[in-house]
């Protein structure tokens, strides 16, 4: 593993294009331009939470590396600015077989990765193969293949057996990449333009050796090509990622096929606290950042910030773990719980404007959205009488709820916790209260089953519905424990039915099915709301497009003055 | 101060070589043969190694009959302390045997050890601080008795209480009070009534007066004679007063670095000085006479004490020593051996000397141009 | 070595210069200097007004510190909170709670914080420093060794090492985390003592009395060890409040919604301290006035006990 | 000397073996974890598995420890998964070390030219007013919640007053060359002005936050010191001997009265150290403390690892160093 | 006797603490010293010995005091110069030299540079010829080896040779007046022997004023010539040192001889203490300080204040109603005898 960026930084000589100096015009004229910060137009400073990973998005989960990933990538498809809609990007069009199971890209001509090498079909095939083919330390950090594909080529499971996987290959067709599928599934293509799923310069990811993850102790080393050679085909290159003083710094691609982009130098200073960004684009240091708290919204706009409201891709539940108390196992319960969550006055105290108490499990952006299901309203003596009538007026359950985190749909668990909890207590339910740090006992034992209720929620990646109720009930042994219910196998197998309709139309009425049972007879868990995440940027910066899968692509933002 | 009885009598032949008949001896009290307390001189890189000693005491020999008072003076730094606590074993000694009324102290275990310090007590130097400042006149009394199982409670011990109260001169009142709330000579009193408390055969008072202003001191000094008389008690009192030491003792061991010098009775030592050392602290001890000090010849010793962790090689003395003679005062330690009956000298040419055959050196003079 | 003569003698001098003949005992004379120092007079002022509110405090809060009385004045999206009103004299927090009545709450909390993490730390170090001090040795040298781990690593550290090993973040496990960082000191301190007292003459001559050595160690070495141990626990207080909140806002302090404390309060108002500073400001100020009442009166004990600054 | 310095490196080896040990076992130990911090709420009892196999993370603790002993004596620590993921630790270490070496270094240097002569200021008018207003002034300093201090000073400096940047290291997009890895060491050597100084108005409010407790400890040791000597017999010996105040003052009170400080000083470092987890953490200072705050909050074993072992080591060290000069200034330990 | 060199008259120190009555710990003490002159003063701890001789100094701190009388030093009254030139005169002039001596050398500067600020500052010598100055007084108060002295911190010399360090310090610029504050107090006796005649050549051969600070009456009977003996802030009893000793007339001196062990005594004879401590003290306004504790109190001696007037031989002052009857026979007649 090479890790010496650090000192790669610290060595080179003064004004031969230094990693830490701006590489714009604008180096020429030194110090006094320099110091405006985040003023010089042709620079635009983004203040990121936390910093990448590295720069092969193969290899990320987190948004602060795909954030990063997505200006110097692209995949075969992307999604349209501010929607979650695929559209073309390195394939111009595509189309499936009709039992869904082969795909294929027509690629664009005369794209290049950074490197100079060409985009070609090939290039998109080795793209996917290297995916496929990911061993040991790769294969488990390579997660968005796993999770969306299944196994990899020499994966077995533990009896030896091969782990099954949708992906059976790709091939190249001149300018058209063929890829074939094992079964068909409503998570394609819309999944292509997932950041993991991005098309990297094949002689780079060679060069640089870029399948050789190393797992060491607690941690992974990644190859060179993930810390120091990330290329790709977007619209900005990789040129410098100082630790020192924790700025990325990523630089026009001037031969990106598409518009290109209007900031010669876009930097993400990498600032974890989210007081400290706001104070920063307060001071004009930055020029914007991602999830300003919802509580600062109004202060930020009046100050003459232009607060871009995503539109709503998540969803806050209130999982009840089935099977672990028996109360719970009654419906009745479930429902008077549901009904003694004062859901609207949450939403109105606590969530950002925008904000909608949401009756499923995702927001009506997605495909095979209804409201047409049973409706929990807040009623107290409701749920007191459903409660009595299950024989469990002096009902105990063991609340958990996390510290330690923010999420887009949870802004700050204490409120959503406190807000409940009375809610609970005054539909006469004890609550015994257990607060966790997220990773540090919170997500462990939600997963092992140890909390009755709990906060959680879903941040969706692409439009399907699979995506989020998929995700959660699929398996039988998930967090809500539903294989303990009579009915969470059939649940999955409706979940799993569904996913592999070709059809649109079809597929969509089966998930509408699936939610009006859900709220009707299941209730493995209460969906609260859709909470709109924000971005924040100056107000000189134009053209910034609010994605509501975070994916917002800076090629298109300029600044004036 | 009665104590002409013992004075008079000369103590029993006692060479090095026939010490353990004294230890037999019915009348003697104590007997320390060949004592020795080194201390270690630690040092080392990761683990502390020993690199040397100090010679603290090195090899002393006395012996204390029962009622007598034994005197041991010396300057500072020359073991007197570290004798006196190496007799009560509250330093272990080195080498050597302690042996108290014929039991042999240095080989007790721990808690015939501490039973066995009922018999023997201390007297300390600084009265304050060896006091407990959280603790009443009081309970410091009964803590002794306490631990020796003496009766403390219900009447017999406030009559006990009140018993030594008065055998030191202090007043019933005294008993709630707390040690600060006392001048100097009252608390070594206390200090006093606390070594009485268990009823000891032996009192090592270590520098009991040194901290106390003269008339202070003179009223302490006539305590610990009173009760001596009253008890029979056996004092070893450690002192570099040489004036005091010769008031109240019988007999008086001189110590310089580490080992005795001399030893005889408090008259005769101070009559008839027969080492060289002790000449010359007689000679420097001021008197409060102008006409004495007027006439008095001087003998002025050359520079300071060597270190005990680095004594002179053969006698001691010998680089501070008006008198030394060529090689063999350098090279061979002299023994303490006696020169007249109950006067033991460690001097190679003590007799040279008394006879005044052997001249001292010229004494380099401290002078200002 | 120059004669302990002279050592005693100097004392002497100096017990006459400073007692006037009759000596006082450590507390009494320290008491008299006390008397004439306005910092130990505020610092006295400021804590026992504080220990009558942490005991009294409760009772007077007007309401229930957890409930949302006025959510419905209380919007984040609008960054709104619930202004000063009749029977809400600071108005309500993030959550539509009386501020007032949390602050009068917390007091309470605050103190036991405060307290028990000194206690806690204060008996972990009588121990290992009791250990070290008595027996001396190897026994000493092992406790110092741990204690010299404990101490290469910076206090807050330490805390929050502790802290985040409690599963349940709540006010026992900040006191727990707190109490921790303070052992080391303890123990060095009260170690340090002992070895002290361990050579000193009235230990000498208890030993001499033929005193048994539980005893010797109880009634003489620990009992005139402690003095600077207490004024050291005084400053303790202050410290641990401080470094309770430094947990919280660390995101590692006390996450019990029903028992707030100050701390606590102070963590969860930074987010919004520039839009509503009461929240942090009222907190804030608490805990520097009580800190500050802990630390005036400590470290004017501690100079008063100071043998070094009688002069 | 020598033999003193080389009995407390080892003694440091000791030290940072327990420690090591201590650490990693509790760190182990720590519900959640890597495996949690890699999956995120993506996991599945599989993944958990597999990743734990993968990371070796399945076998004995002890058999993990001296893996990790093995390769932390090549001075491997793995790579960091939170603070700077997928970078050696060893290396975010170093990088943020410079940052924290800057930060500590100023304050306590400012917290010594403060505190220094206010200390003997006060001492030589004790009881006055100023004496205690000074007092009261170092005390109300350590009163203060660092972090709370840190935020008005931002707050009020930066963000309301726009005086100076409100957080970070140095403006991202300055012409800066790279040196030692101190910023504003680096533009003095490269003649880079701007850039110093940049580096420098970034590091001043946080100087200002970091030296306050050092200040009123130094403040006050001083005080003490000074008090203490100005009483000492060989100051009325120099008195006697008719110097004048300023001899008196420099050579005889303060070269004495310095002795405690140069200790104090040592030990603040510890303090430092703490207050560089707050300040940092506040002032979005990419050190070591904002090193360890977010690896706390990550999971980064790690980066806390050989952040906790390094500074353990620096404090040790440097705590050495004081002693080795407290013998240089002090001939009774020196000619020992 | 020639003209006195210092001449203190009527000194009165109070010290004030906040919440207590102002303590008078020197009160009204007057004596005079001549060039060639040793004048001691003894008497128990906290009679004001130290007290007197700061004050002369002008060494006591700046508050918590004050300070009334005169110190007439060759004509200026010390007590009224300013304080920028009393400090020309401390170490020029009059010197002063302490109990401890390792407490009163700085520890961390070197011998040589203590013994050379006084030069410099003194007689404005530079650094080098101020050493070789230096070198030679360590030489002349018998310091052996002197060059390598200089170069050492005081812990590295042992106690006599930290005095003599000190003695030298106080001697640098030849001063009209030594005060010796109990200097062999914290040394052996073969020690203080060597100090003691060093002193006493320097008085002798150089006719320096010596004040003569202790409370060891065998120092006072063998180096002063004349003997001030304090008790409660007041001079008790003066005399020439072999008329005091002869004669001691105040009961309190007399105790003092009586109390004390001597090695020409009789060793068996039992010690008369003054009873009493010094905390039985009444104040010198209500009569004489010592009656509580004095052997031979009349009605008179709580009633009235007595006052320091000739009490026997010429010279011979003491403050007592009902002095001893003179002594008949020396009580160390034929041990003189014997010695001589
Ligand atoms: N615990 C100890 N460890 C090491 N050295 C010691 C110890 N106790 C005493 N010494 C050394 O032993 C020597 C004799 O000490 P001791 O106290 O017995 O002398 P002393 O004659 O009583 O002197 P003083 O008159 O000063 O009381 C001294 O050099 C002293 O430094
Ligand atoms: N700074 C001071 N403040 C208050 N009282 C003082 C001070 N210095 C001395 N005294 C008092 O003045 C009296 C005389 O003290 P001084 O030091 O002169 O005694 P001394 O005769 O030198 O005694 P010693 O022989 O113990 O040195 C004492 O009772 C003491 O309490
Ligand atoms: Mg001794
Ligand atoms: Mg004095």
């Amino acid at each position: 593993a090479s890790s010496d960026r650090g000192s790669d930084a610290s060595s080179t000589a003064p004004g031969s294009g230094a990693p830490g100096s701006s590489a714009s015009g604008s180096g020429g004229t030194s110090g006094s331009a320099g110091s405006g910060g985040g003023a010089a137009a042709d620079t635009f400073i983004f203040g990121a939470a936390g910093a990448p990973s590295m720069f092969d998005p193969l290899y990320a989960t987190d948004g602060e590396t795909f954030r990063v990933a997505r200006q110097i990538n692209e995949g075969l498809i992307k999604f349209t600015p501010g929607t979650a809609d695929p559209e073309p990007a390195l394939a111009t069009s595509w189309e499936s077989s009709a039992d869904g199971k082969t795909w294929t890209f027509t690629m664009r001509d005369g794209v290049k990765f950074h490197d100079g090498t060409t985009v070609d079909a090939a290039a998109a095939c080795f793209n996917l193969d290297r995916m496929y083919n990911q061993t040991g330390a790769g294969a488990t950090q390579a997660q968005y293949w796993s999770d969306v594909m299944g196994g990899f080529k020499d994966q077995k499971d533990d009896a030896g057996q091969p782990v099954p996987s949708l992906y059976a290959g790709c091939q190249a067709d001149g300018n058209k990449a063929v890829i074939t599928l094992n079964s068909s599934t409503s998570k394609f293509p819309g999944v292509l333009g997932l950041p993991s799923y991005s098309i990297q310069s094949p002689t780079a990811l060679q060069q640089y050796d870029a399948n050789n993850v190393q797992a060491q102790g607690d941690s992974f080393a990644y190859p060179s090509y993930a810390t120091e050679h990330p290329t790709g085909a977007g619209p900005y290159k990789f040129q410098s990622y100082d630790q020192a003083n924790n700025t990325v710094t990523l630089v026009r691609n001037d031969d990106y096929y598409g518009d290109k982009a209007k900031t010669a130098t876009l930097i993400f200073k990498i600032i974890p606290s989210e007081t400290a960004r706001k104070q920063e684009l307060q001071a004009g240091t930055i020029d914007g950042y991602d999830l300003p708290n919802p509580a600062d919204w109004s202060g930020l706009k009046d100050a003459g910030f232009q607060v871009e409201v995503r539109p709503a891709f998540n969803v806050l539940y209130v999982g009840l773990t089935q099977g672990n108390n028996p109360a719970l196992a009654d419906l009745k319960v479930r429902q008077a719980i549901a009904h003694a969550l004062n859901r609207q006055q949450f939403v109105t105290s606590q969530l950002p404007e925008g904000a909608k108490v949401a009756d499923i499990f995702y927001p009506d952006t997605v495909d095979g959205y209804t409201d047409d299901v049973t409706k929990y309203d807040y009623d107290v003596d409701k749920a007191k009488s459903l409660l009595a009538e299950a024989g469990q007026s002096n009902l105990t359950l063991n609340f958990w709820w996390p510290t330690e985190v923010s999420r887009p749909y949870m802004p700050d668990p204490k409120s959503v916790f406190t807000a409940f909890k009375a809610d609970l207590e005054a539909a006469g339910i004890t609550v015994n209260e257990t607060s966790k740090p997220w990773n540090g006992g919170y997500l462990d034992g939600v997963e092992a089953h140890q909390a009755d209720v709990f906060l959680l929620g879903w941040t969706g990646d692409y439009n399907t519905p699979d995506n989020f109720i998929g995700t959660f009930f699929t398996r039988t042994d998930n967090r809500f424990n539903t294989g303990t219910q009579p009915w969470g196998a059939e649940l999955s197998d409706q979940l799993k039915a569904a996913d592999a309709i070709p059809d649109k139309d079809q597929r969509d009425a089966a998930y509408v099915e699936i939610n009006k049972k859900i709220a009707a007879d299941y209730i493995p868990a209460i969906p609260i709301s859709n909470s709109p995440p924000a971005i924040v940027v100056a107000g000189n910066v134009q053209g910034l497009v609010a994605s509501p899968l975070t994916d917002e692509r800076f090629a298109s933002v300029s600044k004036t003055g | 101060m009665e104590k002409g009885a013992h004075e008079s009598e000369p103590l029993p032949d006692a060479p090095a070589a026939e010490q353990s008949a004294i230890t037999r001896d019915a009348d003697v009290l104590l007997a320390v043969d060949d004592l020795k307390v080194h201390f270690p001189i630690r040092r080392g890189v990761l683990f502390d190694r020993v690199v040397g000693h100090v010679y603290a005491v090195d090899g002393v020999s006395l012996a204390v009959r029962r009622g007598e008072t034994y005197g041991l003076v010396g300057e500072s730094g020359c073991g007197k302390t570290t004798l006196g606590r190496a007799i009560l074993r509250l330093v272990e000694p080195t080498g050597g045997t302690v042996h108290f009324d014929g039991e042999d102290v240095s080989a007790l275990k721990a808690e015939p050890l501490r039973q066995m310090r009922q018999r023997m007590q201390m007297v300390f130097q600084d009265p304050l601080s060896s006091l407990d400042p959280r603790q009443s006149v009081q309970s410091i009394l009964e803590e002794g008795m306490r631990a020796h199982g003496i009766a403390t409670a219900g009447g017999a011990g406030t009559a006990r209480l009140k018993e030594l109260l008065s055998a030191v001169g202090l007043p019933t009142s005294a008993l709630r009070k707390f040690p600060h709330e006392f001048s100097g000579g009252q608390r070594q009193r206390i200090g006093i009534a606390r070594a009485l408390a268990v009823e000891p055969d032996l009192i090592v008072a270590d520098e009991p007066v040194s901290a106390l202003d003269v008339s202070v001191q003179a009223q302490v000094i006539n305590v610990l004679s009173d009760l001596q008389t009253d008890l029979g008690l056996t004092y070893v009192v450690i002192a570099h007063d040489l004036a005091v030491v010769r008031h109240i003792s019988d007999r008086v061991g001189v110590m310089y670095l580490g080992a005795l010098v001399e030893e005889a009775t408090s008259a005769d030592l101070y009559a008839e000085p027969s080492h060289p050392y002790t000449r010359a602290l007689l000679s420097a001890v001021p008197v409060p006479d102008p006409l004495v000090e007027d006439s008095r010849e001087r003998i002025l010793l050359k520079g300071d004490l060597p270190s005990p962790a680095n004594p002179p090689s053969g006698c001691r003395f010998h680089t501070r020593c008006p008198w030394r003679q060529p090689t063999r005062c350098d090279d061979e330690r002299p023994v303490l051996a006696e020169l007249a009956p109950g006067h033991r000298v460690a001097c190679h040419y003590a007799a040279e000397i008394a006879a005044g055959t052997l001249q001292p050196h010229a004494v380099e003079t401290d002078a200002i141009p | 070595m120059v004669t302990t003569y002279r050592r005693a003698r100097e004392q002497r001098i100096d017990s006459l210069v400073n007692d006037e003949d009759k000596g006082t005992s450590l507390w009494a004379s320290a008491w008299e200097r006390l008397k004439y120092s306005p910092l130990f007079w505020i610092g006295a002022v400021i804590i026992t007004a504080f220990v009558l509110l942490a005991i009294i405090g409760p009772f007077l809060a007007p309401h229930s510190p957890g409930d949302q009385l006025l959510i419905g004045q209380t919007s984040r999206s609008r960054n709104e909170i619930a202004p000063a009103q009749p029977g809400f004299l600071l108005g309500g927090d993030t959550q539509g709670r009386d501020l007032f009545s949390r602050l009068l709450v917390g007091s309470r909390q605050t103190l036991l914080v405060g307290v028990l993490a000194t206690l806690l730390g204060l008996t972990g170090g009588l121990i290992l420093g009791i250990l070290a001090g008595a027996f001396g040795g190897w026994v000493d040298t092992v406790v110092m060794r741990i204690v010299d781990v404990m101490l290469s690593i910076p206090s807050l550290l330490l805390a929050i090492s502790i802290a985040v090993l409690f599963t349940n973040p709540n006010l026992t496990s900040v006191i727990i985390a707190v109490a921790v960082t303070q052992i080391p000191v303890f123990a060095r301190l009260l170690r340090g003592q002992m070895l002290a007292q361990r050579g000193s003459d009235h230990v000498l001559a208890a030993r001499a009395l033929g005193v048994k050595p539980g005893a010797i160690v109880f009634r003489h070495m620990v009992p005139n060890s402690l003095s600077p141990v207490i004024v050291q626990s005084t400053l303790v207080i202050a410290t641990s409040i401080i470094d309770a909140a430094a947990l919280s806002f660390l995101g590692l302090g006390s996450q019990d919604v029903d028992s707030p404390e100050w701390g606590q309060m102070l963590g969860e108002a930074q987010d919004r301290i520039d839009s509503h500073p009461g929240l942090a400001f009222w907190p804030a100020i608490c805990i520097i006035v009580v800190a500050l009442g802990f630390t005036l009166l400590g470290e004017s004990l501690r100079e008063a006990i100071d043998p070094k600054s009688r002069r | 000397m020598l033999r003193y310095t080389v009995r407390r490196l080892l003694q440091l080896v000791l030290v940072l073996f327990v420690l090591s040990i201590l650490l990693f076992v509790w760190l182990r130990n720590l519900p959640g974890g890597t495996v949690t911090a890699i999956l995120g709420d993506r996991a599945t009892p599989e993944k958990r598995a597999e990743l734990e196999s993968v990371l070796g993370l399945d076998q004995p603790i002890f058999v993990q420890y001296f893996k990790f002993l093995g390769r932390a004596l090549t001075g491997d620590f793995g790579q960091s998964t939170g603070v700077a993921p997928g970078t050696d630790a060893l290396q975010v270490f170093l990088t943020r070390f410079g940052a924290t070496v800057e930060l500590a270094f100023g304050a306590i240097v400012l917290a010594l030219l403060l505190g220094i002569p206010l200390g003997y200021w006060a001492a030589r008018r004790k009881g006055g007013v100023l004496d205690s207003g000074l007092i009261v002034v170092s005390l109300v300093g350590i009163a203060v919640p660092v972090f709370f201090l840190a935020f008005l000073l931002k707050y009020v400096f930066a963000v309301r007053m726009g005086l100076l940047p409100p957080s970070g290291r140095q403006t991202p997009n300055i012409d800066a060359t790279r040196v030692t890895g101190l910023f504003v060491l680096d533009g003095l050597l490269t003649r880079e002005w701007d850039a110093s100084w940049d580096a420098v108005k970034h590091l001043i409010l946080p100087w200002i936050a970091l030296a306050t407790i050092p200040f009123a400890v130094i403040f006050r040791i001083t005080r003490a010191s000074v008090l203490e000597v100005q009483g000492e017999d060989f100051v009325r010996t120099a008195e006697a001997k008719g110097l004048t105040t300023s001899t008196i003052r420099s050579r005889h009170i303060l070269r004495n009265a310095m002795l405690p400080v140069i200790t104090v000083t040592g030990l603040q470092t510890g303090a430092l150290l703490v207050g560089a987890v707050l300040t940092e953490t506040v002032f979005a200072y990419p050190g070591i403390g904002e090193a360890l705050a977010v690896g706390f909050t990550k999971k980064d074993y790690p980066v806390i690892q050989v952040v906790v072992i390094a500074s353990a080591a620096a404090f040790v060290i440097i705590n050495t160093v004081v002693d080795l000069l407290y013998a240089v200034v002090d001939p009774r330990i020196r000619t020992r | 006797m020639t003209e006195a060199l210092l001449r203190v008259e009527d000194l009165t120190v109070r010290f004030h603490r906040r919440g207590v009555a102002p303590m008078t710990a020197v009160d009204g003490v007057s004596f005079a010293v001549s060039p060639g002159q040793t004048v001691g003063l003894v008497g128990e701890s906290g009679c004001g010995k130290s007290v007197t001789s700061l004050a002369i100094m002008r060494l006591l701190a700046r508050r918590g005091n004050s300070v009334s009388g005169t110190v007439d030093f060759e004509g200026t009254d010390l007590l009224s110069l300013p304080l920028r030139a009393m400090r020309d005169r401390r170490g020029r002039d009059l010197a002063m030299i302490f109990q401890d001596p390792l407490s009163s050398l700085n520890p961390v500067v070197p011998i040589g540079v203590q013994v050379t600020e006084v030069l410099e500052r003194h007689r404005g010598m530079k650094r080098g010829p101020a050493m070789r100055e230096a070198r030679e007084l360590l030489d002349s108060v018998g310091i052996p080896d002197p060059s390598r002295r200089l170069k050492e911190y005081p812990h590295q010399l042992s106690g006599g040779m930290r005095q003599r360090a000190l003695i030298a310090m106080a001697l640098a610029c030849r001063p009209r007046l030594l005060i010796a504050d109990e200097p062999t107090t914290a040394l052996d006796v073969t020690i203080q022997a060597q100090i003691l005649t060093l002193l006493r050549t320097l008085v002798t051969e150089h006719g320096t004023a010596l004040i003569m600070i202790t409370h060891d009456l065998g120092v006072v009977a063998g180096l002063c010539d004349e003997v001030n003996v304090l008790y409660a802030g007041r001079v008790v009893e003066r005399a020439d040192r072999h008329e005091l000793f002869a004669d001691p007339r105040h009961p309190y001196t007399h105790g003092l001889l009586e109390s004390i062990p001597r090695l020409d005594g009789d060793p068996g004879e039992r010690l008369t203490p003054i009873v009493g401590s010094v905390s039985d003290n009444i104040p010198w306004t209500d009569g004489c300080a010592f009656a509580p504790r004095c052997s031979r109190e009349i009605d008179l001696c709580r009633q009235v204040t007595p006052k320091l007037e000739r009490i026997a031989a010429a010279g011979h002052l003491g403050r007592c109603h009902n002095p001893v009857e003179p002594v008949a026979a020396h009580p160390a007649e034929h041990l003189r005898k014997e010695l001589s």
